[in-house]
């Protein structure tokens, strides 16, 4: 099973354009990337989760790593989600609160006012 | 009444096809198309936490799934050979005690019954009910 | 090594679930999309034909389906519990010998090693094997 | 698992266009309706195979059950297949002598000359 990930320049933002299923069997590939794009000095992240069919405990928990990471150099992770089932998993976990979840990558990566 | 067994290596590139199967089995079944996604995502919970704790404790015993239907609920057992969970060292940053405690949130809420417990025999065992 | 077990109730309706727990595995184990799709055809011909036989016998009896992947090879068996075939009584007009040798056809040509032998304690066993 | 089974007239012709997968499951219900096409006088039929993904021994069966059937009353049945996948099932149970197989329901409609 392969996961896509495409990593993309917005202005001062690292988008990260996810396709696949987010498992425990794929969750290590996102957090390698994730580990790398913070090592490489990108602290204003976001996921973009549109083209994710499925995620679990496990990928949830490699967002929520990757969220404390950015933190530490007082950075920020987003998430691009419009789709009901994979909000619901957000919701479930109470993550919705501790995520910034956009309608769209452009809203995600508008410059704060 | 139709039961249906699927026994997988204790390894996490093994789940994907436990999904494939009970998405099918449960569209079969007449589930709606949310009660399929939700107890996909119950089922990939359990073997996720079976195969997490034995890919930890390097055992090779598979992962067990059990899927019962009948007329009134269907019932997946997940069951497995692995060192008890709360045991399992937290990967790099990511605490696996957050993760389990996400996982037992998503169980809890997906499906109408849910118990996870040790088998007498070592392993634990995960129970899912999903009534109709 | 890895060896995944699939046992489905001697029903037809069973025999789509373990085309895609084929497709999925094969897929993962490497093998070309052709060689996917053939051995996808051989597996549920195996089935098929056990699950007719198992439908004729009125038996209860799971098929089990038994997937190892080494370096070398892909092994799938199917056994069932069913009586032999060749006695199962023709539907309607299509007799069941013509499809049964067009299935052995199948099995035959689609992969590299394929034997059809009674158990010992009942039924019958597909073997198929395709070399990496 | 849903078989679908549209049937259209075109001249003389009673085209069937199957969709999804035919196996030991669903081979019945594609075996019933042109019982029941055959029976309602339609001895030219056209089976369109376009649409379908899957085909075994089971669907082979009702196919060749379905040519006897409308060859007891002098007429035909004919298959409209491009897939190779497909294709090769007929190949390796030596039905490409059996069957006239065309590409397209256009070329399998055209009166004879
Ligand atoms: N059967 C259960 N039902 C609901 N929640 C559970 C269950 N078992 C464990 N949990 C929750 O999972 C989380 C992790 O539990 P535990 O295994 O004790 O982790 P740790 O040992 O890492 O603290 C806790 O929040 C606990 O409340
Ligand atoms: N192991 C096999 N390998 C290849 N072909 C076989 C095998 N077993 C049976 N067949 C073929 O399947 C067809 C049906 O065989 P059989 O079971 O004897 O049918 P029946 O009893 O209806 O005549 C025959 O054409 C036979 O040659």
């Amino acid at each position: 099973m392969e996961l896509g990930l495409d990593v993309r320049k917005i202005g001062s933002y690292s988008v990260v354009d996810v396709k696949g299923e987010i498992d425990v069997y794929t969750a290590p590939k996102l957090r390698e990337k994730l580990i790398e794009l913070v090592s490489e000095g990108s602290y204003d992240v976001v996921v973009n989760l549109e083209g994710v069919d499925f995620l679990d405990s496990t990928g949830l928990g490699v967002l929520v790593g990757a969220l404390k990471r950015v933190k530490a150099h007082d950075g920020g992770l987003s998430l691009v989600c419009t789709q009901d089932k994979i909000l619901k998993i957000f919701k479930i976990t109470g993550l919705t609160k501790v995520f910034p979840i956009h309608d769209s990558v452009e809203d995600a990566t508008k410059d704060p006012e | 009444m139709p039961t249906v067994d699927l026994d997988i290596p204790p390894r996490s590139a093994y789940v994907a096809v436990v999904r494939l199967v009970v998405s099918s089995l449960a569209r079969s079944a007449g589930l709606q198309e949310t009660a399929v996604d939700d107890l996909k995502i119950a089922v990939s919970e359990a073997c996720a936490n079976a195969v997490m704790s034995n890919e930890e404790a390097g055992t090779q015993d598979p992962v067990s799934i059990a899927w019962h239907a009948d007329d009134d609920k269907v019932e997946v057992q997940v069951g497995d050979r692995g060192k008890i969970y709360g045991s399992v060292g937290a990967a790099a940053d990511e605490r696996a005690s957050d993760r389990l405690s996400m996982s037992m949130a998503l169980l809890d809420s997906l499906v109408d019954e849910f118990s996870y417990e040790p088998r007498p025999d070592g392993g634990m065992l995960t129970r899912l009910v999903v009534r109709r």
